[in-house]
């Protein structure tokens, strides 16, 4: 789709206004109802075992760029870091993309004043390890082991490297709690971090931990347009059953000239119609 | 205005554009304080109202410009410059990488001969890796050799390839009938683990392959899961983080973010 | 002086023991942090640098800006300088916001991308979910139906509707979970996650054992039996 | 006191360094003694792979269309992504088609896909330049912009070869100049590289572009949604994927000893998983045990 079609542009439109008065509505002071997950009673927890014993932490913002994901992942590091500074625990955060250590260091170093223990923090904590993905991965397992460290908290995108870094923490012992939009690298959390945070829990747990409104509002607002759009999954399945591929128009990649259109079948819904595979 | 220009005149225009672009920086610097947020909302706002426009407005359905709307040419040059101004950050990168170990060097901090390595490594690459490029001398292609096929390509697959001894230690490890979820795990993981090697195959290859009967053969039904379980799983996770992006990409793009980031006194 | 580096069989000889001596000191870490691991670390994270510095001067840089400005006339290509110059504000004290300027564009245009992104990529897939007809299925009209397979099709779809939702459901965040058949969805939907996980593992098996037979048979192939053996 | 039980237990705790080196002796064997395997079962995905080219070949307007085979892996996929680009380059000069190698994630990508289409050129006769290009390497964040200039021009938005001369006066290029002269897009694939084609390539112009998807096996199950959209028309699951593919061209060549060293790591897990649990029931029963003669 190079270009929105008709209904591409009503419902992106439609979507965005919904998130959009949801934020809105948190920043003037409504504020929304966001239930707790259970992964961040996690992460209280790790932090708090960490500081125990007295380890360095070693978090992560993932594999990303100067992107979306990266920068939620930020949120949830630099909280992380604002519980640890009150004790004056050191954080050790290996950064991957070059250009995003001034962003991290402007993060961290805040928490740490925030937290009125600007003496805990160390520039050289924050550092630029490589680009190459598994360069990356060996300087954070040759981190790990050598600072034996306490806790790890992996969050961001991550892509094949996720297991080497997780299981050289568990070897040397360390609390884990990873979170994830990256559906394929979440298995591999699960079966070496203590606590996993799935899918969209992503998103929650920075409006969780942060309590900011802005990003409480937003995700009413993604939960609004999710069951926006599990309605119209569920509606365009029943009618297509009766023949009534309405719907199923809607999200159409190419632009339908008449209202009409909208209710006949479409070219590529017969041929799409013989995709299913179970026999 | 924008004409290439030759010889002399070239590097004249070249020397304005830099004294006009640096004139355009200082001025920067002078921006007060009070302006500051305001004036990087916009650029955030323009750059994103550029990809935002040329995506939703109309576009033209016949004649030259068919499938085009007036953003669209511009299209090429924005691609071009972001390429070049994302070449331009690697010195970030590089800077902060060997300010640290040079520092560990000029401290003489334990563990520095590492960090002698780490910095003759980046030489020894990118040094003959750039050299070879105006120097056909084949003693320099030999060297790039070594160092990229060699070093290079050994270490990144190798550390690539570690993974597979942490999956039989995770899989050892976690994979235990301890609680109703490792359970379903470990079940799963192991129909499709058979499904997919020849061994595993082997044990169903008895029964006929239509009819009824081909959906007890493991290959069949590791593709059933992996086709009617697995594809509504991921679709639905990636729905809502595709949500999840969509609402972020708007507060950043509106400058409604809050966060650490975000309300920095400038 | 270094006339060996011309040759090529010297050149492939040293290249297959540095890579052999690359991988096992990378493997070396499998038995426990070492002086050899960390002599390996430091040199692919160098080497990896400076493959990162050619590739960006000799696939970006040089072709796209140095080139067209300095031998095509392309003069209005030196602007990117004191634009590019925005990145390394990050490092004045008094002008750090102006870093803020050039990471705004960035923010600003993957933000302004992302409705075609959302559209391109998601369009497609609410259509093949909604692409569930629950009876009269086109597997049923298929050739080689028998049958079962109207019942089988309509009940594979009615399991992908199903799944669809209760894990939209398991990720709805503004209301308490309470009641009797909202917690009952979530929590099949948790365990649809868990048994979808546990087949990503399994599939995912199969790749990195892929890797390691890739360097296993190097060691093997190139290095024993090519180098070592003199079956080369 | 019960030593068979004692010796159970001892199952669930064998040192994670024996669990290294039984797996590396496992991998190897196969490339040291010859072990038969039975022959792979042809998954439907690797058929329609295999399939949507045959079709291509065989239909004199496509066939005259450029192939983009976009290399997108490094080093550390070699295994895979290697082995299914070189049997798509066999593939692909078999079939006579005209293709053009790009790489915009890993860097390295250009050279891998330049490896296997040498490999395959001498023995098919394919000339660089005539018959082949190498577009070489854009960095990841520019691919989209891109892309969508390329839609309309794609000797100018490419620019140049891994040569360095323009696209324009390479002869394979001759006649391809927008998105509608592009027949097939084959995206081999170490990490989440296929959205960018179908976000601004696939559906941009008269009608869709038939794309093909070789990933890894760790991105695999995210392809199970686009071939069930009709988004992808087939795909490569990892080495497996290739392993079936090598048998469909009849070019049998690193896939059948990496299948013999796949089929037994995986029965060394299978094995390793059962003797933890059998060790952790033994447990269980032995405490029950001693509970009842202390009780």
């Amino acid at each position: 789709m190079e270009h929105a079609t008709t209904s591409a542009r009503i419902i992106l439109i439609l979507f965005s206004v919904i998130i959009v008065t949801q934020v809105i509505r948190a920043q003037r002071g409504q504020r929304p109802f966001i239930r707790r997950i259970p992964g961040l009673t996690a992460i209280e927890e790790a932090v708090g075992r960490a500081v125990e014993m007295g380890r360095p932490i070693l978090t992560s913002v993932g594999m990303g760029g100067i992107d979306i994901i990266t920068l939620q992942a930020l949120a949830i590091v630099t909280h992380v870091a604002g519980v640890a500074a009150r004790f004056g625990q050191r954080i050790i955060l290996p950064v991957r993309n070059a250009a995003f250590v001034p962003i991290a260091e402007d993060a961290i170093s805040t928490a740490y004043n925030q937290a009125g223990r600007p003496d805990a923090f160390s520039e050289q904590d924050i550092i630029f390890l490589s680009g190459e993905q598994f360069a990356y991965a060996a300087g954070v397992s040759g981190l790990i082991q050598r600072e034996k460290v306490a806790a790890t908290f992996l969050f961001g995108q991550f892509f094949a490297e996720s297991l080497i870094i997780a299981e050289n923490a568990n070897q040397v012992g360390a609390i884990q709690v990873a979170g994830t939009p990256s559906t394929t690298q979440i298995p591999f959390f699960i079966v070496a971090c203590d606590y996993v945070i799935i899918g969209d829990e992503y998103y929650a747990a920075t409006a969780y931990l942060t309590r900011q409104p802005t990003i409480m509002g937003s995700l009413v607002g993604q939960d609004r347009v999710k069951m926006a759009v599990i309605g119209l999954i569920v509606l365009g399945a029943i009618l297509l059953s009766f023949g009534m591929p309405v719907v199923w128009n809607l999200f159409f990649d190419k632009e339908l000239a008449t209202l009409a259109d909208y209710f006949k079948p479409q070219g590529t819904l017969i041929q799409s119609l013989g995709a299913g595979g179970g026999k | 205005m924008f004409v290439p220009q030759t010889g002399i005149t070239l590097w004249l225009f070249i020397l304005g554009a830099l004294v006009v672009g640096g004139g355009v920086f200082f001025v920067l610097t002078l921006v007060p304080t009070r302006f500051r947020k305001p004036l990087i909302a916009a650029v955030t706002f323009l750059a994103g109202l550029f990809f935002a426009l040329e995506f939703f407005l109309p576009v033209a359905t016949e004649g030259e410009t068919k499938g085009q709307n007036f953003l669209t040419p511009f299209l090429k040059p924005v691609s071009a410059w972001t390429t070049i101004l994302q070449g331009f950050a690697l010195g970030i990168g590089v800077y902060s990488l060997v300010s640290v170990h040079l520092r560990n060097i000029a401290r003489k901090r334990e563990g520095r001969g590492f960090s002698v390595v780490l910095l003759a490594a980046i030489v020894a690459m990118a040094v003959p890796a750039i050299w070879k490029e105006y120097n056909p001398d084949p003693r320099l292609k030999g060297f790039y050799e070594i160092i990229y096929d060699g070093a290079f390509n050994s270490l990144n697959a190798t550390m690539y390839s570690v993974v597979a001894f942490y999956i039989v230690s995770a899989a050892y490890r976690a994979f235990r009938i301890r609680s109703r979820e490792a359970t379903l795990i470990l079940i799963s993981a192991f129909l499709i683990m058979l499904g997919q090697v020849t061994i595993g195959q082997a044990i169903t290859n008895g029964i006929p392959n239509e009819g009824f009967a081909r959906n007890f053969r493991i290959e069949n039904i590791a593709n059933w899961i992996l086709t009617r379980v697995n594809s509504p799983a991921v679709l639905a996770i990636e729905f809502g983080v595709g949500i999840g992006a969509l609402a972020t990409s708007l507060r950043i793009w509106l400058s409604l973010e809050r966060g650490s980031y975000f309300d920095e006194e400038l | 002086m270094f006339d060996f580096l011309a040759d090529a069989n010297t050149v492939k000889v040293i290249k297959i023991w540095v890579a052999a001596l690359c991988t096992l000191g990378i493997y070396s870490i499998l038995y426990k942090e070492n002086k050899v691991f960390r002599f390996f670390e430091h040199l692919f994270i160098g080497v990896a640098t400076g493959y990162t510095i050619y590739i960006t001067w000799n696939d970006t840089l040089k072709p796209r800006w140095w080139v067209p400005m300095t031998e095509k006339g392309e003069w209005w290509w030196a602007f990117a300088v004191p634009a590019g110059l925005l990145f390394y504000m990050i490092y004045s004290k008094k002008n750090v916001w102006m870093s803020r300027l050039i990471f705004g564009l960035f923010f600003g245009a993957a933000a302004g991308r992302s409705f075609q992104g959302f559209a391109a990529l998601y369009f497609p897939q609410v259509r093949s979910a909604i692409n569930v007809p629950l009876f009269n299925t086109p597997e049923s009209r298929a050739a080689d139906a028998y049958w079962l397979t109207p019942f089988s099709s309509a009940a594979n779809n009615l399991l992908f509707l199903a799944i669809v939702v209760s894990i939209t459901t398991y990720f709805l965040f503004s209301f308490e979970q309470k009641g009797k058949v909202i917690p009952a969805v979530s929590r099949f939907g948790r365990y649809v996650l868990m048994f979808a996980f546990g087949a990503i593992f399994g599939s995912t098996i199969m790749a990195r054992m892929g890797l390691l037979i890739g360097r296993v048979y190097f060691l093997v192939n190139d290095w024993i039996k090519g180098l070592l053996l003199g079956q080369g | 006191m019960y030593p068979f039980l004692r010796l159970l237990i001892r199952g669930q705790r064998i040192d994670r360094r024996v669990l290294y080196v039984l797996l590396m002796t496992v991998v190897a064997l196969p490339f040291v003694v010859e072990i038969p395997t039975p022959k792979p079962a042809i998954s439907p995905e690797t058929q329609k792979f295999y399939d949507t080219i045959e079709a291509i070949a065989a239909d004199p307007v496509r066939r005259e269309k450029l192939v983009i085979l976009s290399t997108n892996f490094g080093a550390g996929t070699l295994a895979e992504n290697q082995t299914q680009t070189d049997a798509i380059c066999k593939h692909l000069m078999k079939k006579k088609l005209k293709f053009a190698i790009f790489a915009f994630v890993a860097a390295q990508g250009r050279e891998q896909g330049k490896i296997a289409a040498e490999r395959a050129a001498t023995k098919y006769g394919y000339v660089y330049g005539q018959d082949y290009v190498n577009w070489g390497y854009r960095p990841a964040d520019a691919i989209e912009p891109l892309l969508k200039a390329a839609v309309r021009d794609i000797p100018d938005a490419v620019g140049n070869d891994i040569n360095g001369t323009p696209l324009a006066q390479v002869p394979v290029m001759q006649g391809v100049k927008s998105v509608n002269d592009v027949g097939l897009i084959i995206e081999v694939a170490a990490a989440l590289t296929l959205p960018q084609w179908l976000q601004y390539y696939q559906r941009t112009g008269e009608e869709p572009i038939p794309t093909l998807y070789a990933p890894t096996s760790v991105m695999a199950p995210e392809g199970f949604p686009f071939l069930k959209s009709g988004q992808l028309q087939g795909m490569l699951f990892g080495l497996r994927g290739a392993n079936e593919y090598e048998v469909l061209i009849d070019e049998r060549d690193f896939g059948k000893r990496g299948a013999a060293s796949l089929a037994y790591s995986h029965l060394l897990i299978i094995v390793l998983v059962i003797l933890g649990n059998v060790g952790m029931f033994a447990q269980a029963r032995l405490e029950k045990l001693y509970r009842e003669e202390n009780a």
